[in-house]
């Protein structure tokens, strides 16, 4: 228990310092008030003030009125605060579920994410599913008969897999099913909830292929190694039949490395959609973060960026609680 | 007599590698009567667990196994073939050397032994725990209630030996193989289980292979004793004369190679020379020759003979220790003041010329 | 203290090294404490050879490598030519280091598997370089020569030689600092028992050709007799017994010592001791037990063992040991 | 004694034919590895030399004309816009590469030294670095990349720094845990007894150790670095100047393109494909050469 509650605090911190970074970065790469007020923001309202600059009324505006709008401005969204203030703010606000207001749209948000969530966590659940009903049977036998013909095809094909880059993937994909077969459709189609999961099945495949690969590599390594251990010698001396030595003994014990890969994958999964998205037009929150952050729509990006790091937090808890019940030697204290 | 429970005959293992063949095992023989004990001994490589693997049908696919082993008049290799449940676990069984590694990290002691029960007897869980429970009391294991419910790591090594003896031990095998069972626990727990491991198999009428590359306790615990080196039986005999009449150099340089107890200290040991030779394409020769203080040209160029002194006493060499042949053997390769060494720098030598 | 007190140490000119009432201990967890080695005293006599015997666990090797400074060290004294290894830091433990060099367990790991055994043996003398005067290629030729290995072989990398030679390598590594205490942690337990002899005999003559003063640590009790003048047997962090070599074998006064004697299975056909079976297993080292350390086994505990830690008391001549209940010398005297 | 000496020279002797047989049979890395270097080689090669290539320029527009298939005037026929595929391709070598090279390169350069500290001396040390590592790790990588790549500058230099940052993580994290490994090796401990200094042991002892997993990983960490490109450039962020590999499949990915003129996004797929390949095979020959024998027989 102290164990997960260390493990809490660790990924509690590397939240906060990943947000940190990313709202320092967004605000100094960046500045915010050229994002809000556009070109309005270049002027120079000291010299202004010092009467240094005439007052220009040709634009239907005065700099003075301008440098008000301004100040208005930075006093709205704090601008006037040191950085670290601010991230206090900003992450206050955060906590009581206030994710500000998008510059482009005026729309809050949360409202922005609660419309293109749903879409990418359908999408990587379904990847996910995928690549695990995939990866686990194709280990099991390539293990079982290791460096046999059916094993030797494995490696060959998991190799090809995991060189073609998910780009490639999604690009070859899209153009056998979609464009040449025409099996599935070429754009996201939110009719009705068979046409969505019809709609997202290639750009899951895309997903899960390269995924299983990495999967099967990596437990089929381990099940040989699990395999020549003495406990499977001794189930064997048992007499105990090879698939329930596979199945029962084998595969709990072989766990533990493609966990701690599965974790990682997919807390980058939420972010690594993107690409993917794009290519089969899939309105999740890839598309989005890829427009905000080109836009520089510094609320929505920080929205995103704190949920998907969350997911990657809460996941990495996830496959730690996992390896408790997993390996009861990690159950201590 | 009544038919020997296991025969072996002949038997040979190789293994295919990328370096080249490895001659593992090379024509061992031996029998085993009901209730006997026999003990293999030899150094790591000379081929005494690849046998018991062999036995327990456990090596790798890309062994070539040759020759015929026979129990209770069926031949093990056909029952492997065919692949018949029941056989293995339930007649024959074997016990690992580390207690560590031979249970399940992730399975609790009880379902490890209720496993076995449920699929060879068809227990239902309940009665195979109960059973399970049972068992773990005869091994010894204090709180077997509580033990059964444990993983392998909340276990001593000597618990977790003693698990795993009852777990080999659940279906009432009538031969259990044990590989250096207690290599990995202390002389203390060594006693005990070696204790145990006799009563259960007299109180069962078990006959049982004892792996091990300790003398003594091979000398201790077993009838008969063969002694293996780079992959064959060098000397067999029943314990008390291998260890106190033996004929294989080997066997002879062993005993004075070791420390004794009732030795003073700083008591000059007689080391055997050089190290065990690689299986790998093995040259046609004694294998022992090179490191051999009796040897001659001859054993160089051929395998000697199994040959019998008396009854089961049984040894493969040309020259053999404590005879007046192996005496003028040894005494002629002082005279010329060879050693083994200079042997074989002969050999080399000549096969290079 | 069970095993404590400074009974056993010698008031000799001729005494290097001196150990008082070591203490080492490990935290686990947040609270808990292994007791590896809970005040231990002895002392080494120029050119003698101290045997340190006892089962896994029983903390001989946390005394060896507490001397050389491998393990820190919670209290007590570890006296050199007048200075106290146990508490030197830094650039002053790393002078005092070549003077006591060690020979590990397991000879394969103790060489690094990617340099030429050439470079591993002169690799003291090249840390050392100016202090020991330039070190020379002939040097490590006749280093290799003594402990048996052909120099032509120096170019090798270590996993090319088997057991046996890479144990020769290391003896050769620890002899180019030209020490004059030489620990050897169970340096022949990983080996064959046929070339075992081989390593045991080198080190004996190592020991007179380099004038060493040897600590010998093993759980063979045959072993240790054979190299050892003295012999201390450890138990849970404590020590039993302390004597001369032939002494102690013959007259084994405390009932671990005698239990262990009992327990080895010898290979000679000589007269079997029944007596003396000890049950059960060894305590926890996190919590061991109060009074003698030994109670829980010992087939002559009674309450006094329960309450109070036994001292070290002599019983012969240079024969300590440390007992409510000592074992009377056998009736054969 | 003189006996002694005889047992001495005889295992030299024995030890001698044995050590023969040994090296006769070592390891080998297999037809497979060098057929990939090949490739590698090849593919770098002419990147290198593109500029004295007689190919089209990169933009130069061809004679045939738009969407032509493969032929031998136009070995990988040419684009959308008439551009020859075959010269783009080589020409995308050039960025697609130096970024992958660049990138991990610094992913060594940082991550590996951190790694090997943090894993040396653990404790407080350890806990700063894995943190940083964590964090690293835990930044969604695509979106870092975008955030730092739009705001500053769309050149090589960034693109390559940047992907560079995200191989700091994944490299450190298994210099670090290798390093854990071997430091409990007793070898390591010999060197201390010896007096080695720390820099030395971490030199000397640590780092050859760790450096074949490191640079296996590396070798597979660039073909991710060219990958990450490619996504980049289908976010519309790669390299601003010239072609990539990554713009090239992006270009010749809309439907209409795929349909009439496949060849165009399929052939910079395919050397992609090739390169990305024969470098993780590369770097997974590299691994298990290296992987030493722990036991001796």
């Amino acid at each position: 228990m102290r164990y997960i509650l260390q493990r809490i605090g660790q990924l509690v911190m590397v939240l906060l310092a990943v947000t940190a970074i990313t709202f320092a970065s967004v605000n100094v790469l960046g500045d915010p008030l050229t994002n809000i007020l556009g070109p309005l923001a270049s002027v120079d309202c000291t010299d202004v003030e010092a009467g240094l600059v005439e007052d220009i009324s040709t634009r239907g505006g005065t700099s003075q009125g301008d440098c008000e709008v301004i100040a208005l401005t930075r006093a709205e969204f704090n601008l006037d605060d040191p950085l670290p203030q601010r991230y206090v703010t900003w992450l206050g606000d955060i906590a009581t579920g206030d994710f500000g207001t998008s510059f482009q749209n005026q729309l809050p948000v949360s409202t922005v994410i609660k419309n293109k969530l749903p879409v990418t966590l359908r999408l990587v659940g379904m990847g996910l599913f995928l690549s695990i009903m995939i990866s686990i049977p194709w280990a099991l036998l390539s293990a079982y008969r290791a460096n046999r013909a059916f094993d030797n095809v494995s490696t060959v094909v998991s190799f090809g897999l995991l060189a073609v880059p998910n780009f490639a993937m999604g690009v070859i994909l899209f153009y056998f099913f979609a464009v040449r077969w025409q099996i599935f459709p070429t754009r996201y189609d939110p009719s009705n909830a068979y046409s969505q999961i019809k709609s997202l099945v290639l750009p899951a495949l895309t997903l899960a292929l390269p995924l299983a690969a990495t999967y099967q590599r990596l437990l089929r390594t381990d099940l040989i190694t699990t395999l020549q251990e003495d406990f499977v010698h001794m189930a064997r001396a048992k007499g105990l039949p090879s698939r329930t030595i596979m199945v029962r003994h084998a595969l709990r014990p072989s766990m533990f490395s493609v966990l701690t890969v599965f974790g990682i994958n997919t807390g980058a999964l939420l972010g690594g959609t993107l690409v993917i998205e794009q290519i089969f037009s899939v309105p999740g929150m890839g598309g989005e973060i890829v427009t905000a952050i080109v836009r520089d729509d510094t609320p929505v990006v920080l929205g995103i960026v704190v949920i998907i790091v969350t997911a990657f937090v809460v996941v990495n808890l996830l496959v730690d609680l996992m390896y408790s019940i997993l390996d009861p030697r990690v159950r201590r204290g | 007599m009544a038919e020997p429970l296991l025969t072996v005959r002949d038997l040979s293992v190789r293994f295919p590698t990328t370096r080249g063949v490895v001659q593992a095992v090379n024509g061992v023989e031996f029998d085993l009567e009901e209730g006997q004990t026999i003990g293999i001994v030899g150094e790591s490589g000379s081929g005494k667990s690849v046998t018991a693997k062999t036995l327990m049908n456990l090596l790798p696919r890309s062994a070539e196994i040759e020759g015929e082993v026979t129990f209770d008049g069926r031949d093990v290799r056909e029952i492997a073939a065919k692949g018949e449940d029941h056989f293995w676990g339930v007649q024959m069984t074997m016990v690992f050397q580390d207690p560590m590694t031979s249970l399940n990290p992730v399975k609790r002691c009880g379902e490890q032994i209720a496993e076995t029960l449920r699929y060879h007897l068809g227990h239902d869980k309940k009665k195979a725990i109960s059973e399970s429970i049972d068992l773990l009391e005869r091994v010894g294991i204090p709180e077997p209630a509580k033990r059964e419910r444990q993983y392998p790591h909340e276990l001593s090594g000597g618990l977790r030996q003693r698990v795993v003896i009852a777990m080999a031990l659940a279906c009432q095998p009538r031969l259990l193989i044990a590989d250096e069972p207690t290599t990995a626990v202390d002389v203390t727990v060594q006693k005990l289980l070696l204790d145990l491991l006799d009563d259960l198999r007299k109180e069962r009428q078990m006959s049982m292979i004892l792996i091990t590359h300790d003398l003594g306790v091979a000398r201790g615990r077993c009838d008969e004793v063969a002694v293996m080196y780079a992959g064959r039986i060098v000397e067999r005999a029943d314990s008390h004369t291998l260890f106190s009449d033996s004929r294989h150099p080997y066997t002879d340089a062993l005993l004075r190679s070791i420390p004794r107890i009732e030795q003073p200290s700083h008591t000059r040991l007689d080391p055997i020379p050089g190290r065990p030779p690689e299986l790998i394409n093995p040259p046609v020769r004694c294998a022992y020759a090179p490191r051999c203080r009796f040897a001659q040209r001859n054993c160089l160029e051929e395998i000697p003979d199994v040959s019998g002194v008396v009854g089961m006493h049984s040894f493969a060499c040309h020259y053999p220790a404590n005879t007046e042949r192996g005496e003028a053997a040894l005494q002629s390769n002082l005279d010329r003041g060879e050693t083994a060494g200079g042997l074989h720098l002969h050999a080399v030598a000549e096969g290079a010329s | 203290m069970a095993g404590s007190g400074l009974a056993p140490l010698r008031d000799r000119p001729d005494v290097l090294l001196r150990v008082e009432e070591l203490v080492v201990e490990f935290p686990v967890g947040r609270k808990d404490v292994v007791h590896a080695v809970s005040g231990i005293s002895f002392d080494v006599a120029e050119g003698e050879t101290l045997g340190i015997v006892g089962e896994s666990g029983c903390g001989k090797s946390t005394v060896a490598r507490a001397i050389v400074r491998l393990n820190d060290v919670r209290g007590g004294k570890v006296m050199f030519e007048g200075k106290n290894l146990a508490v030197l830091e830094g650039e002053e433990l790393r002078k005092s280091r070549p003077d006591l060099q060690m020979i590990f367990q397991d000879p394969i790991s103790s060489l690094n598997p990617r340099r030429k055994v050439r470079d591993v043996i002169s690799e003291g003398l090249k840390v050392w370089g100016s202090q020991m005067g330039a070190w020379s290629e002939g040097r490590i030729d006749e280093l290799m020569h003594a402990v048996g290995v052909d120099p032509k072989f120096g170019d090798r990398r270590p996993h090319q030689f088997s057991g046996g030679q890479c144990q020769r390598i290391g003896i050769a590594r620890a002899l180019a600092m030209d020490p004059k205490v030489l620990i050897c942690d169970e340096p022949v337990s990983a080996l064959d028992v046929s070339v075992q002899a081989q390593v045991l005999n080198l080190l004996e003559d190592m020991k007179v050709r380099y004038g060493l003063t040897l600590l010998f640590i093993s759980h063979d009790l045959a072993v240790v007799k054979n190299v050892s003048d003295r012999i201390i047997v450890m138990y849970l962090g404590k020590a039993c017994e302390i004597g001369a070599a032939d002494e102690l074998y013959e007259h084994p006064r405390h009932p671990y010592t005698r239990a262990l004697l009992a327990s080895i299975p010898e290979p000679a056909p000589t007269v079997e001791v029944s007596e003396g079976d000890i049950e059960g297993e060894l305590p926890s080292p996190i919590n061991p037990p109060k009074g003698c350390r030994f109670n829980t086994r010992c087939p002559h505990a009674d309450e006094i063992c329960y309450e109070v830690e036994p001292q070290m008391e002599a019983a012969g001549d240079d024969h300590f040991v440390a007992c409510h209940h000592p074992v009377a010398v056998s009736i054969d005297d | 004694m003189a006996d002694d000496i005889s047992t001495e020279n005889t295992e030299v002797v024995l030890d001698e034919a044995e050590l023969e047989i040994d090296d006769a049979v070592k390891k080998k890395l297999g037809v497979g590895f060098w057929i990939a270097i090949v490739w590698l080689v090849l593919v770098v090669g002419l990147a290198f030399l593109a500029p004295v290539l007689p190919i089209d320029g990169q933009n130069d527009v061809a004679a045939g004309g738009r969407l032509e298939s493969p032929s031998m005037d136009h070995f990988f026929g040419t684009d959308a816009a008439g551009r020859d595929v075959f010269a783009r391709t080589i020409w995308g070598a050039r960025v697609s590469l130096s970024v992958g090279f660049i990138a991990i390169l610094s992913g060594l350069f940082v991550g590996g030294p951190l790694g090997i500290i943090a894993g040396f001396f653990r404790g407080k040390v350890d806990a700063v670095i894995s943190f940083i590592f964590l964090s690293l790790l835990s930044f969604p990588s695509l979106v870092l990349a975008l955030l730092i790549v739009n705001s500053l500058d769309r050149s090589l230099k960034i693109v390559a720094l940047v992907l560079g940052i995200l191989a700091v993580a994944p490299i450190g994290r298994l210099a670090r845990a290798n390093t854990i490994v071997f430091a409990e090796r007793e070898f390591v401990q010999a060197s201390r007894v010896i007096g080695a200094k720390n820099g030395r042991i971490m030199v000397r002892e640590l780092l050859p150790n760790v450096l074949i997993p490191m640079s296996a990983l590396a070798l597979l960490g660039m073909a991710v670095a060219i990958v990450a490109e490619g996504g980049l450039a289908f976010l519309g962020l790669s390299v601003k100047e010239g072609a990539t590999w990554g713009k090239m499949i992006l270009e010749g990915a809309d439907p209409r393109t795929l349909r009439t003129g496949t060849h165009v996004s399929m052939s910079p797929i395919m050397v992609l494909f090739l390169t990305v390949l024969a470098l993780n095979y590369a770097g997974d020959r590299v691994r298990s050469y290296f992987d030493v024998r722990e036991t001796a027989f």
